[in-house]
């Protein structure tokens, strides 16, 4: 039981690390920032419709702003997309347990 | 301000059987508040019990005694209705007294 | 609030084949304990009140231990001068509830039928503090986990006797409690089902878990990791964010559905509250 | 509205091994003030030893003499601590003339836990609660006739007793 819990843990991790990969390109202005971080607080904001926000996804939106105060940019937008890639995450997520949640329960 | 001092003292013949639960942090001095200061120790160092003026009982305690720490013992005698007196003095010279009826 | 209603309107919608199902909750109950029974053989039914001590014998010991002078007994006498303190107007707790809120804390949660939502304990103490002009206080806080600290204490032993009304609000309450049961989510991808019925006395770190069953019966808790007495709200709100979710507000539909839902199906386990867990 | 004295259930769930009476009954409290029976105490708190980081160094400031194991005390301390924060120990002997009993925890950052001397007339036996950082042996150390005899246990701690 134990391996089957940490497995979970595992896979979820590797699907949010996923789609940082491409995160990485030199030289973002605030315009990009602006753009990275509305797209991830719109992102943060439909998973908070469904009500499943993760804390990860509200730690990267929080350093994704305190970079950009430091007008450091490439941190700031790199961090924004990380929060878009986790909230979609929650959002794939919550959609999935509409269904999904059902086979788990008790009959 | 009710006592800090919980104390069931039992009469079982031959001996009385105290058990006593007291209200304090205990702070070992090795814990982090929120942002990462140390809470400065604060615990219990000495609890006494006294029977008819005569300590039954003399607990020294440190830092690792729990959060509202608790005691058990035992001492032979003690009748129904006779006084317990329960003391304690913490590290920072804070104390309480208080005295229990044997039941 | 509004939004999330819509949201679960447009759910309601999509998905047909809820209410196709049909919501029996004596049926779930029923199936629910089974499962724990079955689980378990050897574990007498109301001893699921005792949550992980029932299945797990050095723990077990430990706790009995500790009951014998528990460090809930602070919280607990709080809880009765609290609950005995008059309010500015002169009136208590005591006339906002039924038998003067001594021995009734298996009755919650409540349907509402005037507001057609679901009413826990903590929630009806809130109301009670407002409607006779004083503040609400902190539903995470230690003074409620106190009160109902001890209106659970005069009411230990007392089986859990939770109706679901013959209202579609009612049972649309429940089903919502029950959807977010079992629904998984935060980044872990745990569902509350996960921890608390496929893994129950397994350890998770160093806790043993607690099975569903009866899993209220023991609300509020003393927990040694908090070392100090913590509410359902508390508890539900430590779930979330253990899983890597952001916790909802206390006291907010999905967790009133769900303590309703929680409740209801450990209808007949007797109340244990206040319980002290590791 | 001072009536409010509903006695408690009796339905604990467990029954306290004929203690019957419940804490919150509220028992006498006759006087509060300044402690004043610590003078009675036949020697002082060991400041020195509760210090020690090291269990050797500890139980040397404590008493200065060899310790060796004895199969007449009893040390209760479960397998596994359910948090490291509170962990019940009890210890019992059959040892005569006992006149101290000490807990270390030599994995702790303050080894010496708790040290109790036992007046004539007490019996030996103690039961507290205790904290451990992580998973350490515990030592019991018992004076008797003015010898001292040890007990040890290991408790498993996953969840430490020093937060976090």
């Amino acid at each position: 039981m134990r391996i089957s819990l940490r497995a979970v843990i595992r896979l979820c991790q590797v699907l949010v690390v996923l789609p940082l990969g491409s995160a990485a390109h030199a030289a973002n202005s605030e315009t990009d920032f602006k753009a990275a971080y509305a797209a991830a607080d719109a992102a943060e904001r439909e998973a908070g419709r469904l009500r499943n926000q993760w804390l990860a996804t509200e730690a990267a939106l929080t350093e994704a702003k305190k970079a950009a105060e430091k007008r450091d940019f490439d941190q700031a937008v790199a961090a924004a997309r990380e929060a878009e890639a986790l909230a979609k995450a929650s959002i794939f997520q919550a959609t999935n347990e509409k269904e999904a949640w059902k086979t788990l329960e008790i009959r | 301000m009710a006592s800090s001092i919980r104390v069931r003292a039992i009469a079982n013949g031959e001996t009385t059987d105290v058990q006593t639960l007291i209200q304090h942090p205990m702070d070992s001095g090795f814990i982090k508040d929120d942002k990462g200061a140390f809470i400065p120790a604060h615990y219990i160092k000495e609890l006494t019990f006294e029977h008819n003026g005569k300590p039954v009982f003399i607990a020294d305690w440190g830092t690792a005694v729990s959060k509202d720490p608790y005691v058990k013992f035992a001492f032979k005698g003690g009748a129904k209705g006779d006084d317990l007196k329960v003391s304690w003095i913490d590290n920072k010279g804070e104390s309480d007294i208080a005295t229990f009826k044997i039941q | 609030m509004r939004f999330w209603l819509t949201t679960l309107a447009i759910l309601w919608v999509a998905h047909p084949a809820c209410a196709a199902d049909g919501i029996d909750p004596a049926a779930d109950a029923r199936a629910f304990r089974n499962f724990f029974v079955q689980k378990f053989p050897n574990v007498k039914l109301e001893d699921f009140a005792n949550g992980p001590y029932a299945l797990n014998e050095d723990m077990r010991r430990q706790w009995e231990e500790k009951e014998q002078f528990p460090p809930y007994e602070f919280s607990l006498e709080m809880g009765k001068e609290l609950f005995a303190k008059p309010f500015v107007n002169g009136k208590h707790y005591a006339d906002c509830f039924p038998d003067r809120g001594i021995g009734v804390r298996q009755d919650y949660p409540q349907f509402d039928d005037k507001s057609g939502k679901v009413v826990t304990l903590e929630l009806a103490l809130n109301r009670c503090r407002e409607a006779n002009g004083e503040r609400a206080i902190t539903y995470t806080g230690d003074d409620m986990a106190a009160l109902t600290a001890y209106m659970a204490f005069t009411s230990r032993g007392k089986p859990f006797n939770i109706k679901i009304p013959d209202d579609p609000r009612a049972l649309e309450a429940y089903e919502n409690g029950k959807r977010y049961f079992y629904t998984r989510r935060g980044q872990l991808n745990f569902s509350c089902a996960t921890c608390h019925v496929q893994n129950p006395g397994e350890r998770l770190r160093a806790e043993v878990l607690a099975p569903a069953l009866g899993i209220l019966n023991a609300m509020p808790i003393y927990r040694s990791e908090w070392g100090s007495m913590g509410t359902t709200s508390r508890r539900f709100t430590t779930c979330n964010s253990q899983v890597r979710g952001v916790p909802l507000e206390p006291q907010s539909d999905e967790y009133r559905d769900l303590e309703y839902f929680l409740s209801y199906v450990s209808n007949g386990l007797p109340i244990s509250g206040p319980g002290s867990r590791p | 509205m001072t009536t409010f004295e509903e006695g408690f259930p009796v339905t604990r769930r467990l029954v306290l091994r004929g203690a019957g009476s419940v804490a919150l009954a509220g028992l006498g409290i006759a006087s509060l003030g300044v402690p004043t029976g610590l003078a009675a105490a036949n020697d002082k708190y060991p400041e020195e030893a509760f210090r020690q980081k090291d269990n050797k160094e500890a139980i040397k400031l404590l008493y200065g003499l060899p310790i060796e194991p004895s199969d007449k005390i009893k040390l209760d301390a479960p397998e596994i601590a359910e948090n490291g924060a509170v962990v019940p120990i009890s210890v019992s002997t059959s040892l005569a003339d006992v006149t101290s009993i000490a807990f270390v925890v030599p994995e702790n950052p303050n080894v010496l836990a708790a040290y109790y001397k036992i007046p004539q007339g007490t019996m030996p036996n103690v039961a507290n609660r205790l904290k451990m950082a992580k998973t350490s042996n515990v030592i019991v150390i018992v004076e008797s006739a003015g010898k001292l005899f040890s007990a040890t246990k290991e408790v498993k701690v996953t969840v430490g007793g020093c937060g976090g």
